[in-house]
């Protein structure tokens, strides 16, 4: 099914307690290495049709205007998958 | 803004600051004023480092330092009589003040205002709001036991006003319930003038044993400073300094500091860490940190006990290596909090924290010595005397002017709106149909208020109730209320007003008023009409608790709250905690029983300016607001003690916004039992007529059902209390409807319809 | 007869739990999430609240802690064990129980009096109520939408395992209406709403006798005592 | 900073309230041709040095076993960042 997914993740520089608390639950099961933890979210909106250019234009702005709250998180990609 | 390219490691020293006497500061962009730069100066002998210069404007803000309020607030002090001390364990001025409550019990309260984060992020702010109320009353040594929530919203309709509602209701929903704190009260208001101006006030109640009181005060030299809880980042620097104590501009909020995030896990898990260090007994001293972090922390607790102390800053732990000196000392990074530990206690300490996965680290320690010095690895960045930066902030006595508007607007009464007699009861649907006194479950059904198991009552009644003591039953009750229409009319007499509310509020209870909170929520302090508002209202309340025999134990202030040039009314919210020696005897808010009689106490005056009636219905604010008479009032509520203490009443609901018709409608939705009213007596009485019958806001009124074999002693109670009583009517539980006679049979079902779906319509 | 209460970091209502268990009867014993030690005891409550802050999934982390991996051991052997809200969660991420729990439908956190059915009276936790009883206790949850594939929803039904629906408002949007459920055996039962919090007169539900006056929640804990004399 | 992103969606079978109120909103602000939104998760998990094949396994196996939940959501990717 054609589809655009855009990915959203917490801002840098601000507590994202759900990635710490994970960590240290990867930490406490063995897995030393990792560092830390960052959770966001993947957002797949569907058509029943072929993507267009217009549509990734608007899937852009609602990511950044309705899907992500630009206080807090980064639109950090929106692709496309036809 | 804080590089330094001249020291190799980048930071401002204190040798530096006296070799380079006349660096350029950035004390401006730091929301400091020229004069308070040279009188940072002038204590120091030199310039501040940056490091000084970050710590004293952050303290120095209005939000930490009270610099506007605080020549008015001294008056909650001054007028307290030894007597309304009796109960007072610890008044004014530590983290929240401390109310003796009997059996060895005592509860701790405070109300605090959150309100310019929640409008740039509601979610994050609102929540982070109930994260720092809480840690207040942690800090002194109690167990959180229950939260309240006091909102203001703009014009329901407004599709920003959507995006606030929503953010802050999850908000508030998400970190209390998280937290397992049952939310038992609030208020929710919508009104255009709060439109970029929402207020967030978030009150907890702790409840602690007497000798597990704890003081924010480092007094023993050699003590061991100690930072634990969540690690410093980013978040929120600067935020109390810049963004509570200024202005929004018209476009907007145009300064948009990193947002503080919420963690209520990490928070769950340092309240429990913390119950648990104070029962062992290694904590000395204790300060959560809220607004300006470590500079707040270390400096009041070493104020607090007249002692100093030496802090190595790189021993913080931090989730971003880059943060600078200055932006660790100015860091509002959530659930923290800072400890004072005796040295042979650390073990123990350390034993506690390890069991929680609280991580902590040490920075100093506390030193016989009037100077707080606090180093950067091998360079001394703050040297300086904590009362200076902790207590001894600048003090302003503001210009005050009588508004230019107020004369017009207490001449435009409502007497001219017209009184349609024959419309009242669609008036009366109308009202409560309308956001302000429709259903609030839409809010509170988001809010868990059973958790603990010991909330006694809870929305919708009037109080919020909690058991403290499992034993014997002993609780207490506590309301919040604020009119700003009222107060804007009158801010002396809206303070008044608002007190009386909450008073009253908590006497239909059962419980006894026994001590205030309060949150003031004011424009710009800059605008002398808003000063003469402040002036006013803070006379007002503290006379009114003089004469109600009350004493506020504590509070906040919050200026600012303006857009342009517009600001929000005067919006002095009051909380009123009372104590009942059994929760068993609490009296909920509608009847239950059929056929017990119905009876409104106090007197109807025609008070229909700055009404539900006159805003809600007619778009009026004018002329005064409905007078106060505290001896009323306190009669009223010993009546009401009397009376319950004795199971006489069944069901008690204070007469307040949208009158008596609301309240009628309001105590018949509880449980779903109607009543059959009549008036004519009443307007009789009272020479009132239906209008002002139905919709007049006269204070010290409450309607109460009592069942019929106590009707003669509740009559002769009343009698031997001068407290005026009329039978208005009987409740009725076969006719599913509220029937007034000569007015109009509302069909329950069709009230309830009308009430419910509002909000939910909205939102 | 001795019941534990697993207490994990960011458990709400542990003490709840505890105060029911007294109420009905039993001694409650309080166990700690870190320890495996499940101190011999006869049952187990896993609380309700938010363990480890609900972050990644509701449970999810709780269900990993060393007192929960002897508790899926000892279950699987035949301990009573009653997952409350959070609780139900960690039996559902510990696969003692099948499907998951999302966030409600209406997106919202939820408290309300919720009137439920009793499907199944021959639980360890429930034997003390009538089948199809009405019984009215708390729900409070964010994350309490029931799902499941459809051959696994077929299965619950068909083997009796949904043991309460929930009645006149579904709060979440489970499927089926599932407030909660059972194993084979009988002695695992979860379910979203807490009846902890209507197990003493004056701060339960609201009924129609009085204020806040629902106890319905009591039976629960008296099952499983009674649960526990028989076997 | 060397990451592996997992990335995980609900099963595509089973409900996602979140994703259809999201949906709902869209189609509400004019986006019609949207047939349907799905929400799931973009985790990252940091590494302080180069990611290495055995992290990438252990990755895959806690994306399977502990990120993600079996029943309800399934892992569409696991990549690496370095
Ligand atoms: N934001 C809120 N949070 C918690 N409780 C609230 C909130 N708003 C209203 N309530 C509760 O809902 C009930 C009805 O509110 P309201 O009609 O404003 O009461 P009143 O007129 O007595 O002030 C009260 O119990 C009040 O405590
Ligand atoms: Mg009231």
């Amino acid at each position: 099914m054609p589809k655009i997914i855009v990915e959203i993740m917490p801002k840098q520089d601000l507590l994202d307690p759900q990635g710490k608390a994970v960590a240290n639950a990867l930490v406490r099961g063995g897995n030393k290495d990792i560092s830390g933890v960052r959770i966001g979210k993947r957002i797949e909106l569907h058509f029943d049709r072929e993507v267009t250019e217009k549509d990734i234009e608007e899937a852009k702005k609602q990511a950044k205007e309705f899907l992500s709250n630009d206080v807090i998180e980064d639109v950090v990609a929106v692709t496309v998958e036809n | 803004m804080f590089k330094n390219k001249n020291q190799p490691s980048g930071v401002d020293t204190v040798e530096n600051a006296k070799s380079e006497p006349d660096k350029d500061q950035p004390w401006k962009e730091l929301g400091l004023k020229q004069d308070e730069y040279e009188s940072i100066k002038e204590i120091l002998g030199r310039r501040p480092t940056s490091s000084e210069l970050a710590m004293y404007s952050v303290m120095w803000s209005e939000h930490c330092s009270y610099k506007s309020s605080k020549i008015y607030l001294r008056q909650f002090g001054e007028k307290v009589t030894p007597e309304m001390k009796k109960h007072l364990m610890v008044g004014m001025g530590e983290n929240a003040g401390v109310v003796d409550i009997g059996e060895g019990l005592a509860v701790t309260f405070k109300v605090e205002s959150h309100n310019h984060p929640s409008y740039i992020e509601p979610f994050q702010g609102a929540a982070t709001g109930v994260g720092g109320i809480v840690r207040d009353i942690l800090s002194m040594g109690a167990r959180p036991v229950a939260v309240m929530d006091q909102l203001r919203f703009g014009a329901p309709q407004d599709p920003d006003t959507t995006r606030v509602v929503h953010g802050v209701v999850d908000g508030i929903s998400f970190y209390g319930n998280c937290l397992g704190l049952p939310n038992i009260g609030g208020e929710t208001v919508f009104d255009k003038v709060y439109q970029g101006n929402p207020l967030v006030n978030a009150l907890s109640i702790g409840a602690l044993k007497h000798e597990d009181l704890q003081l924010a005060k480092a007094t023993n030299p050699g003590d061991l400073v100690i930072l634990f809880g969540a690690r410093t980042g980013a978040d929120g620097i600067g935020g109390v300094s810049v963004l509570a104590s200024e202005t929004f501009g018209d476009e907007g909020p145009t300064k948009r500091p990193a947002v503080q995030v919420g963690d209520p896990f990490a928070e769950k898990v340092l309240i429990e860490c913390c119950l648990e260090l104070f029962h062992a007994g290694v904590v000395a001293g204790i300060q959560d940190l809220g607004g300006a972090g470590i500079s707040c922390a270390t400096s009041e607790l070493a104020s607090n006990g007249g002692k100093g102390m030496k802090i190595q800053l790189k021993n913080v732990l931090l989730r971003d290596e880059s943060l600078t000196p200055e932006e660790i000392l100015m860091s509002e990074s959530q659930e923290r909090m800072c400890a004072v530990v005796p040295k042979k206690k650390l073990k123990d300490f350390e034993k506690i924290v390890n069991k929680w996965e609280v991580e902590y680290s040490v920075l100093g320690e506390v030193i016989d010595e009037d100077r707080l010095y606090i180093d950067w690895g091998h360079e001394e960045i703050v040297n300086v005397p904590p009362r200076t930066v902790a207590h001894d902030g600048p003090v302003y006595d503001r210009p005050v002017e009588y508004p230019k508007y107020q004369d017009a607007l207490n001449a435009d009464s409502s007497s001219k709106l017209k009184r349609a007699e024959t419309e009242a009861a669609a008036q009366l649907m109308e009202l409560i149909s309308s956001p302000n006194h429709a259903d609030k479950s839409w809010i509170t059904n988001q809010y868990d208020k059973y958790v603990m198991g010991n909330t006694a009552l809870a929305m919708p009644d009037d109080g919020g109730m909690m058991r403290i003591s499992e034993e014997t039953g002993l609780g207490v009750a506590l309301a919040t209320d604020a009119n700003g229409k009222y107060c804007y009319l009158d801010p002396y007499e809206g303070a008044r007003q608002a007190l009386a509310e909450a008073y009253r509020n908590v006497a239909v209870t059962g419980a006894a008023p026994r001590a205030v909170t309060n949150c003031l929520n004011f424009g710009s302090p800059e605008n002398p009409e808003v000063m003469w508002q402040f002036k006013q209202a803070t006379a007002g309340l503290a006379d009114a608790c003089q004469e109600l025999g009350i004493p506020v134990t504590g509070g906040n202030v919050s200026f600012y709250n303006q857009t342009g040039e517009t600001a929000i009314y005067p919006t002095p919210v009051v909380g009123v905690l009372g104590v009942i020696d059994d929760v068993a005897r609490r009296v909920p808010s509608g009847w239950q029983d059929d056929g017990n009689n119905i009876y409104l106490l106090g007197t109807t005056y025609d008070e229909l300016d700055g009404s539900a009636w006159a805003k809600d219905l007619h778009n009026h604010l004018g002329g005064r607001p409905p007078k106060v008479d505290l001896q009323k009032e306190k009669e009223l509520a010993s009546l009401l003690y009397g009376a319950t203490q004795q199971g006489l009443i069944e069901a008690a609901h204070d007469v307040s916004e949208g009158g008596l018709g609301i309240a009628i409608l309001e105590a018949s939705l509880r449980f779903n039992v109607g009543a059959r009213i009549w008036l004519t007596e009443l307007m009789e009485r009272d020479g009132v007529n239906l209008t002002a019958a139905l919709f007049s806001e006269s204070q010290s009124r409450v309607i109460v059902s009592v069942g019929r074999e106590d009707d003669v002693k509740f009559q002769a109670l009343c009698e031997a209390r001068g407290v005026p009583v009329l039978r208005i009517g009987v409740t009725d539980k076969e006719n599913q409807a509220v029937d007034i006679q000569g007015v109009a049979k509302l069909d329950l079902a069709a009230i309830r319809g009308a009430w419910a779906g509002v909000l939910p319509g909205l939102y | 007869m001795r019941i534990g209460v697993i207490t994990y970091p960011g458990t709400l209502d542990d003490r709840d739990a505890q105060r029911a268990i007294r109420l009905a009867g039993g001694t409650p014993v309080p166990l700690w999430h870190a320890d495996d030690d499940l101190k011999k005891v006869d049952a187990v409550v896993l609380p309700g609240g938010f363990s480890y802050g609900d972050y990644l999934r509701c449970g999810a982390i709780a269900a990993k802690a060393p007192a929960t991996k002897e508790v899926i051991k000892k279950a699987q052997q035949g301990l009573p064990v009653l997952g409350i809200c959070n609780g139900f969660q960690v039996l559902v991420e510990s696969h003692l129980l099948p499907g998951g729990l999302i966030r409600n439908e209406h997106q919202h956190f939820i408290c309300r009096d919720q009137k439920l059915r009793v499907e199944n009276n021959q639980t360890d936790w429930t034997n003390l109520f009538e089948k199809d009883e009405e019984i009215i206790i708390p729900l409070k949850n964010g994350e309490g939408g029931y799902i499941a594939t459809d051959d696994t929803i077929k299965m619950l039904e068909e083997e009796n395992r949904v043991v309460f629906r929930y009645l006149e408002l579904n709060p979440n949007g489970s499927m089926n209406d599932i407030a909660g459920l059972t194993n084979e055996r009988g002695n695992v039962v979860g379910l979203m709403p807490h009846p902890e919090h209507a197990v003493e007169p004056g701060f339960g539900p609201d009924t129609a006798v009085a204020t806040r006056s629902g106890i319905d929640g009591l039976k629960f804990f008296q099952s499983a005592l009674k649960a526990l004399v028989n076997s």
